[in-house]
């Protein structure tokens, strides 16, 4: 067994070097954390960096405000000219989707409307009907696949579609306004006090 | 109070206290590079690899199935979980009895509580199959505004384990501040900074060590039920199911018995790993390893009793299941295990009650580590016995751990390495002012 | 300006330090490599104020937890295995546990704040202080004290004396 | 107040007494042949995966629906009973209360459900459960192009790591109950909804409905003097009423 | 206070703008990836998104003609369900079934036309050049004036499609059009033709007897139309008010009717027409009472209850308990299964069908009920291939009597014995077409391939048979658009005849079956809304029958036929001290004739019986297995007289000592990524014998002798333990029977 007292005497001698009596030790923590100051300010610069990031990719992501393939404009369809969101959304009271309007649908109406029929996004509209192709509309109000979200049971209670969407008869391009989140949910089912509007299967599948 | 020989080769002085033990920390040799180098290679290679894959891939990269969805994770968890039991709770409990032989270990004690908790709070995050939901199990703020469920056992767990990990690693880095002050005062440069930082500016004045020792004491009473409570809540995550074999009302104290019994054969080994490579012959002497072989034989029967009593509630219910599932235990697949498991945890610490083994370490290592690969297999055996023997015959199943689970097991031990590697080269890994403490005041000027 | 005098005997060191305790002289700091009880009751240091924090987190962690509990039960109320929404036994095991956490951590809170650590600024201290000698310590005596400490000090034996200014 | 009140309401087991439903299922025993015409139409159902041969080798099956075997008596009077297992709905369930994350929950319907995007994969709730009825996700399960076409889209599609189990076609209760709305009633009907596995089962062996209605088709069956509920000791009170098998020698209905 | 120089400055700006492009991307990363919401350019009619549309047609996985409804949404097919208004389903549906939309979705699909280049790969044409093709040589042939030398191979097509077909034979000149399908109960078709004179199918009214003997028909399982049936078993069970019915099954292996009947009798194999003879010996000898009494005792002499007891080892008292209760009950026999198909087949059918006249069940409520006629004229000269017309078939091949082969949803190279050598045979035919729509066995065969549709994309209508004991026929309609470039059966024909040149006066399979209805609606004297009123809801229907009581009472059975039939056993193939276990091949629920292996969830369905899954196995008596020192999962070497297959043992507990069973389906060479080199075809075990009287094959006479290989594999079953172990799992009182 090895004993203290015949370990390697260089060990003994580093062991002795390092113990200098009379020494003057600084106890203070600030003053040993000073070389640090530089770092932590880079660190705090950088997460202050990263939380300007989220705003900014927040603010110019067109995530919630997608550009879609034909410039539609809720604000002259519904806005200026007062069709009804349910003449284009047709299943939305009767179904869990309120549906696109078919292309056909579109070009139905166009046909009749000499004043814009030459435009540059009915010519748009006018391609996909020749080419008898569907319009690949962007989805702005996209919930998770695990969400059974019915429109039939909202708008049969009487929800304005406003009260989700926003104020869509004043958008050019088509915005997402709500969050979307579970709290928006439950928070207006707990309002409204809805039948097991809290029950988890209610919306999630 | 009457003092024990504490030391087998007489006491040191004050000085060489300090000097031993920050020897210990500052002095690194190329052979603790490669046996660091070693162990991070095997975690990474056997824990980290495997894991990472299998977050890829899915749990199915580990032997569970159907009938038996807890496995080798699960019961990893358990003893490493066990394996920190003895020394936070040995260390308080021997400080409330002002036990003056526990002052040279308990530093080491609690940072195999503090690692092995680190390692078994790990199995938890391996076992889990959405790793990176895991945060919804704990009682903060998030989006969708569900808190947990608190009357799950599983979050008893959670709260158990947190709050044991923060007590743990409080007391240690609490007792260990004199002698972060004591490394800072040996040291220069950034070393010096560094453990500045780490004692707080300690200076060892009467009103710091008053609070200090108020504080401590504090810490020891709040940390002995909290252990306690632990390994009891630990062991409903079982027996508040219905499975026969798990349901069952002993296993609270059984898991309690068999966390400090393993803790303690735990010590042991690092005990002499210590001695054996840092040099502390001088502060671990034979009256630890007598102590510590004594405790050893008690908790051995204790452990045995609560075995056989286990069997016989398991027999004397007469219920099909529990019968079904204790043939499966002693006879089926496992029996060799659970042999082995009674034979290393129950007969072999018989040996201790010879002196001759007790007072060796060599033997005593051999006895611990046993123990330690009894205790394994027992919790290995709790899950890979019960589940795939539950109520309804038809889904009886099997289980055997898959390679990645043995490599994950495998290199959990290398995890538990690396972290005390690493620990003896921050923290003293024994107590400077407790040892002094133990001393002669007369050897206090004795210069080396 | 700091006055440091170093002991050899225990004894001495706090001789001294009781001296300029009845001095009147303030910020007197005794300094030990080890705790000694029977400085600690020579300095009148009686039962520690760090209980009072150890009891008063453990009281609002036990509360907490339970309140935790309820509340967050109470958000959704989903019921599971027929348990009841305020289910007293699993509830209190959480209340135990948060009773311990809150505990041990604001008894931590309660170490700092008694203790006065961490020491943010720099402290008379002298590294023997945590080997093997005892260290009586004066921390920036006004200038009429220092005579009277000096003499307090070297009249209890102290092995040597010394003033130190500042930061190192 | 209304806090209050609502936690009272839930106060005691079996509190969905007071709500419109308590969905339940009786299994006539006497029926059921054992077809598995059941187990393909849960399948079917709710997007169970094809999990290849590898994982039934390793019994990592997922079927919410499973028809268990039990053998009496030895050649030549060997007798095979079939009992088909799913989620017993039970009201005092014990993976209720094991999950940390409320993934499964009792709802108003006294349906045991799960959540299945919440679910962090402990496995707990299949260890607690005694009639092993819950499926974990070993790993994502795929479809080879274009069968994932047949997935239903009322149903999610669950990832690795998720636990999942029978829930009594919740998707399609929820759609009876959304027909009900619409014709201005407060409940749905007896009859209207059935879940995929009742809906096929060629015997008629499984009859599901209100268990609060005691009008309805499945209340009366449960009285059926023949009704037991498996493992009945465990005490979890399944909202399943299996019918016992009447055996040739015995004089029963 | 350090001052920040220049570098310092610098690193702030870095790390500030390393942070906000980190916090830009991750907000990226984490986001949800756009989706489309595509409109249809021009909606269908019922099209609403979001909202499921149930559509009924027929199903098509085996013969039972049960309607299906099928729920779409989005223009995809996603539940089959049982057509809720269809007779014979009643809106139920078995796992096939409900697995047709694996059939649909299948990724094995074949998705063009296929010409086969000659190196044995084939390679993706047009459809006009393979139609084109198929055309120029069908107008060789006819110019040649050799209609006789073009034959047209398919499954089991019922409705009006075999009149097109008819057609398609007429205009382009093809002679002979022959229908093979393992599954289908010739004996049966033989036997009742044979007593009843009709070569058809009565209803079995399982629904309403108080007494099921069943001898070998797996009724619960396969064999004829099994949803119904089990519909009416359930009927039998619990819905009778009277009495709980009685099932009685008889076979040495038991099926799922077996493990749900209350007695099993596991006879010797191939005696079971005996065990009908002696159980009608007693009847004729102590309880009928009939005119013809004295003629029947007289024709049964040979079958006394002990004869009869030592042949099948069925004990002399069950015999006559069984005849009693027989004969006072409202009773039913039937037969099927490995029974039936043997040497003797017909015979023993025969003998059933004596049985049930004794007992006096022919068109009884609970027994034997004649269908009358729907009126649905079949327009074809098809005929039902039995074995030996098949083998014949191989024989012009070989012989290259045979120009072109054109074959349609039939694999005869799976479902015959290797021995038949069908598959060298049709190496000869010159120009092999198949119109089908997976690569199977027999598909690989064909120089051309015609890819066909998915029964849920085609046109077609249906008489189920069994009837439900009145007139029903329904009709089968696309219900998803096609997903591939793919034709259906009748289509395909219209083109080939109109490249041929030939006036054809539809333009599709749709029309066809429209204008064949609209005559059907006139021969029923019209409806007063019309008939596109009546088309209407037959469509949406799915089915239109009239529930009339049938008139159709069959003939009397005379004892005639029995008389004739000195020794109704099936003779067994091999020597039995060579060769000491019988075989016993059964078409499983989940596969049937090996028709549903390409289905993902069949393969994932347990059997019923083992719970084995995605493998064949060799069922095993506990005690034969013992002897044999065989484990479950033992590789065995099967050897039969005419080959020799491995797969593992499975230890059944309820089968004959000296017989080992093994389930058909499996074993498939081709037949996409689910079905193939998966398991053993006991088929190619079976010694090529036939039925005398029927010519159908005799599937079930074959002796085998086993030899453990030493080789181990996991067996794959979803079973634990299959005890109860004591445990109240079956009921309160089961604690007693377990």
């Amino acid at each position: 067994m090895l004993s203290v007292h015949n370990r390697p005497p260089k060990i003994q001698a580093i062991a002795k070097q390092e113990f200098r009596e009379g020494v003057r030790v600084n106890v203070s923590v600030l003053e040993a954390l000073k070389p640090l100051r530089k770092s932590a300010l880079l660190g705090i610069i950088g997460i202050v960096g990263i939380v300007v990031g989220l705003k900014i990719n927040a603010a110019y992501s067109t995530h919630l405000k997608p550009v879609q393939p034909i410039e539609f404009s809720h604000r002259i369809h519904a806005g200026e000219n007062q069709i009804e969101c349910l003449y284009c959304h047709s299943s939305a009271d009767r179904s869990p989707s309120a549906g696109v309007p078919s292309v056909a649908k579109c070009v139905g109406c166009h046909e009749r409307i000499a004043t814009v029929r030459d435009s540059a996004e009915i010519a748009k509209l006018n391609a996909y009907w020749q080419a008898q192709e569907p319009i690949p509309w962007i989805k702005v109000h996209d919930v998770p696949d695990f969400v059974h979200f019915t429109h039939k049971r909202h708008v049969l209670a009487g929800l304005e579609c406003q009260q989700c969407h926003g104020p869509v008869e004043t958008m050019d391009r088509i915005e997402r306004v709500a969050d979307l989140t579970m709290p928006w949910c439950t928070d207006c089912h707990t309002l409204n006090q809805t039948d097991n509007g809290l029950d988890c299967y209610t919306c999630h599948k | 109070m009457v003092m024990k020989k504490l030391f087998d080769h007489g006491e040191p002085s004050y000085e060489q206290v300090n000097q031993d033990v920050i020897k210990s920390l500052i002095e690194t040799g190329p052979k603790y590079w490669m046996l660091l180098a070693t162990t991070v290679g095997i975690t990474v290679v056997c824990f980290i690899v495997p894991w990472m894959y299998q977050i890829h891939m899915g749990v199915g990269v580990a032997g569970m199935n159907r009938n038996a969805v807890w496995g080798t994770y699960l019961s990893n968890f358990i003893f490493w979980i066990g394996l920190s039991h003895s020394g936070t709770l040995l260390s308080a409990v021997l400080h409330i009895t002002q036990s003056d032989w526990r002052k040279s270990i308990y530093r080491s004690a609690e940072a195999m509580t503090l690692f092995s908790l680190m390692v078994a709070a790990t199995f938890v995050m391996v076992h889990v199959g959405r790793l990176w939901f895991i945060h919804w199990s704990f009682p903060i703020p998030n989006p969708m505004g569900l808190w947990p469920n608190f009357r799950s056992p599983i979050m008893f767990d959670v709260m158990a384990i947190t709050t044991y990990l923060t007590a743990s690693s409080i007391f240690i880095y609490m007792g260990s501040v004199p002698d972060f002050a004591a490394v800072r005062d040996y040291s220069s440069g950034l070393r010096r900074r560094i453990y500045t930082v780490l004692s707080f500016g300690w200076r060892g004045t009467s009103k710091e060590w008053h609070t200090l020792g108020w504080a401590y004491t504090f810490f020891a009473v709040l940390v002995i039920p909290l252990a306690v409570s632990v390994h009891s809540i630990v062991s409903w995550d079982f027996a508040l199911s219905t499975v026969p074999g798990l349901h069952q009302t002993i296993f609270a104290p059984y898991f309690v018995c068999g966390a400090i019994y393993s803790g303690t054969a735990g010590i042991v080994t690092v005990m002499y790993c210590l001695r054996r490579f840092l040099g502390f012959e001088r502060y671990i002497g034979k009256i630890h390893v007598d102590y510590l072989g004594k405790l050893l034989i008690a908790l051995s029967m204790i452990w045995t009793y609560i075995n056989i009593m286990e069997l016989f509630t398991g027999w004397y219910s007469g219920s099909s299941a529990e019968i079904e599932f204790l043939k499966f235990r002693l006879f089926g697949f496992y029996a060799p295990m659970y042999w082995e498991m009674i034979l290393f945890c129950a007969f072999v610490p018989l040996l201790m009650l010879f002196k001759s083994v007790r007072l060796n370490w060599n033997r005593m290592l051999v006895i611990s580590i046993l123990i330690n690969i009894g205790m394994l297999s027992e919790r290995f055996i709790i899950v890979s016995t019960s589940l795939p023997r539950k109520l309804l015959p038809d889904s009886y199943g099997f289980y055997f751990p898959s390679p990645a689970e043995i490599s994950i097991t495998v290199g959990s031990f290398a995890m538990f390495a690396t972290l005390f590697l690493i620990f003896i080269k921050v923290f003293p890994a024994v107590s400077i002012y407790e040892v002094k403490e133990t001393l002669n005041p007369l050897r206090r000027a004795e210069k080396t | 300006m700091d006055i440091t005098g170093t002991f050899q005997y225990e004894e001495d060191a706090i001789s001294a330090a009781q001296g300029l305790h009845a001095a009147g002289i303030k910020n007197v700091s005794l300094m030990s490599p080890i705790p000694m009880h029977a400085a600690e009751k020579a300095l009148g240091l009686g039962k520690s104020n760090v209980r009072k924090f150890t009891l008063i987190g453990a009281i609002l962690g036990g509360l907490g937890g339970f309140s935790m509990c309820v509340a967050t039960a109470l958000v959704f109320i989903m019921p599971t295995g027929g348990r009841a929404i305020i289910a007293l036994p699993p509830y209190l095991l959480i209340t135990y546990e948060t009773t311990i956490l809150i505990g041990v951590l604001s008894t931590l809170v309660g170490f700092f704040l008694v203790a006065k650590l961490p020491a943010w600024k720099n402290r008379p201290y002298r590294v023997e202080a945590n080997v093997n000698r005892f260290v009586v310590a004066v921390e920036s005596p006004s200038s009429n004290e220092v005579k009277k400490a000096e003499q307090i000090i070297r009249g209890a034996g102290a092995l040597g004396i010394e003033q130190t200014g500042g930061t190192l | 107040m209304s806090v209050l009140d609502t936690i009272r309401k839930y106060r005691e087991a079996g509190y969905y007494k007071e709500f419109d439903y308590h969905w339940g299922m009786t299994v006539d025993l006497d029926r059921c042949t054992g077809c598995e015409a059941c187990v393909v139409a849960c399948q079917a159902e709710n997007n169970l995966p094809i999990v290849g041969e590898s994982s039934f080798a390793q019994r990592r099956e997922i079927k919410w629906m499973r028809i268990e075997r039990y053998w009496e008596g030895e050649y030549p009077n060997a007798k095979l009973n079939f009992i088909p297992m799913f989620c017993q709905q039970c009201d005092e369930a014990p993976c209720e209360t094991a999950c940390p994350v409320f993934a499964t929950y009792h709802n108003q319907d006294g349906l045991n459900t799960q959540i299945y995007n919440r679910c962090i994969g402990t496995r707990t709730c299949a260890v607690y459960c005694p009639y092993e009825v819950r499926y974990f996700n070993w790993f994502t399960y795929t479809w080879d192009e274009p069968l994932e076409r047949q997935l239903n889209p009322d149903v999610s599609v669950r990832e690795k790591g998720v636990m999942e189990k029978c829930t009594f076609c919740i998707q399609r209760i929820r759609q009876a109950k959304d027909l009900a709305k619409d014709d201005d009633r407060r409940k749905v009907r007896d009859g209207e909804v059935t879940p995929a596995c009742a809906q096929s089962c060629p015997t008629e062996a499984l009859v599901f409905g209100d268990l609060n209605d005691p009008e309805s088709r499945v209340s009366k069956m449960a009285n059926d003097p023949r009704g037991y509920q498996v493992l009945e000791e465990q005490n979890t009170s399944p909202s399943v009423v299996y019918l016992q098998k009447v055996h040739g020698d015995e004089e029963a209905i | 206070m350090t001052s920040i120089n220049r570098r310092d400055f610098f690193k702030f700006v870095g790390a500030g703008g390393a942070g906000a492009g980190a916090g830009y991307l991750y907000a990226e990363l984490v986001k949800r990836p756009q989706e489309l919401l595509v409109p249809q350019v021009v909606p269908p009619e019922d099209y609403s998104p979001g909202l499921a549309t149930w559509y009924n047609t027929v199903c098509n996985q085996c013969s039972g003609g049960c309607g299906i409804s099928v729920r779409i949404r989005e223009g995809e097919a996603k539940k089959i369900e049982g057509n809720p208004v269809h007779p014979v389903n009643q809106g139920r549906l078995c796992a096939l079934g409900q697995s047709g939309l694996n059939a649909l979705y299948n990724p094995d699909r074949l998705k063009t036309p296929l010409r086969n280049n000659n190196e044995g790969r084939f390679q993706g044409i047009e459809w006009e050049e393979a139609i084109d093709e198929l055309a120029q040589k069908l107008n060789e042939s006819r110019a040649r004036r050799q209609s006789d030398r073009v034959q047209l191979l398919t499954g089991n097509i019922r409705g009006h499609v075999n009149g097109l077909i008819g057609h398609f034979m007429e205009w382009v000149g093809v002679a002979s059009h022959m229908q093979y399908d393992f599954t289908r109960p010739a004996n049966l078709y033989e036997a009742n033709q044979l007593t009843f004179g009709q070569s058809m199918l009565p209803y079995y009214d399982i629904r309403n007897t108080h007494y099921l003997l069943s001898f070998g028909a797996d009724y619960l399982g396969t064999w004829l139309s099994p949803v119904h049936n089990s519909l009416g078993y359930g009927h039998l069970r619990q819905g009778q008010t009277e009495k709980r019915g009685t099932c009685i099954q008889v076979e040495p292996r038991m099926s799922l009717s077996g493990a749900n009947a209350d007695e099993w009798l596991p006879a010797v194999p191939g005696s079971e027409g005996s065990l009908a003879l002696g159980i009608a010996n007693v009847i004729a000898n102590g309880h009928y009472t009939g005119a013809d009494q004295a003629e029947w005792a007289n024709a049964l002499t040979t079958y006394t209850p002990s004869n009869i007891a030592r042949l099948t080892g069925i004990s002399e008292v069950d015999i006559e308990r069984i005849a009693e209760e027989f004969f006072t009950n409202a009773s039913l026999a039937i037969a099927g299964g490995a029974a039936t198909a043997g040497t003797e087949g017909v015979a023993t059918h025969i003998a059933v069908n004596a049985l049930n006249y004794l007992a006096g069940n022919i068109g009884q409520k609970g027994g034997v009920i004649f269908n009358s006629d729907p009126g649905f004229a079949q327009t074809s000269t098809f005929e039902h291939a039995n074995y030996q017309q098949m083998i014949t078939l191989a024989e012009k091949m070989k012989n290259n009597e045979v120009d072109i082969l054109i074959l349609h949803d039939t694999n005869p190279i799976f479902s015959m014995p290797s021995s038949s050598n069908f598959q060298e045979a049709m190496e000869n035919v010159p120009l092999v077409v198949a119109l089908s729509g997976f690569m199977d066995e027999t598909t690989a065969m064909a120089d051309l391939i015609l890819p066909t549709d998915n029964y849920l994309e085609s046109w077609g209508d249906d008489v189920p048979e069994p009837a439900v004991g009145f007139s029903v026929a329904s009709i089968s309609q696309p219900v998803v658009s096609r997903l591939y470039d793919t034709r259906s059966l009748g289509d395909i024909l219209i083109d080939t005849a109109r490249m041929m040149g030939t006036e054809v006066s539809w333009d599709s399979t749709e029309a066809y079956i429209q204008d064949v209805w609209s005559r059907i609606y006139a021969q029923q004297g019209g409806d007063p809304s019309g008939f596109d009123n009546f088309w209407r809801s037959a469509l949406e229907a799915g089915v239109w029958g009239q529930e009339t009581a049938s008139t159709n009472q069959g003939s009397t059975v005379k004892p005639f036929p029995v008389n004739q039939l000195s020794d109704v056993s099936n003779k067994l193939e091999g020597d039995e001290s060579e060769y000491p276990f019988v075989l016993h091949p059964y078409l499983t629920l989940t596969f049937l004739d090996g028709r549903g292996a390409n289905l993902p969830w069949q393969q994932e369905l347990p059997d019923p019986l083992t719970s084995v899954v995605y493998n064949s196995w060799v069922e095993l008596n506990p005690g034969t297995a013992v002897e044999l020192g065989v484990k479950e999962g033992d590789v065995l070497e099967v050897t039969s007289p005419s080959g020799t297959i491995r797969a593992p043992a499975f230890i059944y507990e309820a089968i004959r000592p000296d017989v080992v069973a093994m389930p058909i389906g499996q074993g498939h060479e081709q037949y996409g990524r689910y079905a193939e080199q998966r398991g053993v075809n006991p088929i190619d075990l079976v010694v090529p014998n036939f039925d005398q009287r029927s010519g159908a094959l005799a599937w079930a006479g074959t002796r085998v002798k086993i030899l453990k290989t030493g080789e181990r594999v996991l067996l794959i079953k979803t079973d634990g333990i299959t005890r109860t172990l004591g445990r109240q799992i079956l009921g309160p009182s089961e604690a007693e029977h377990g």
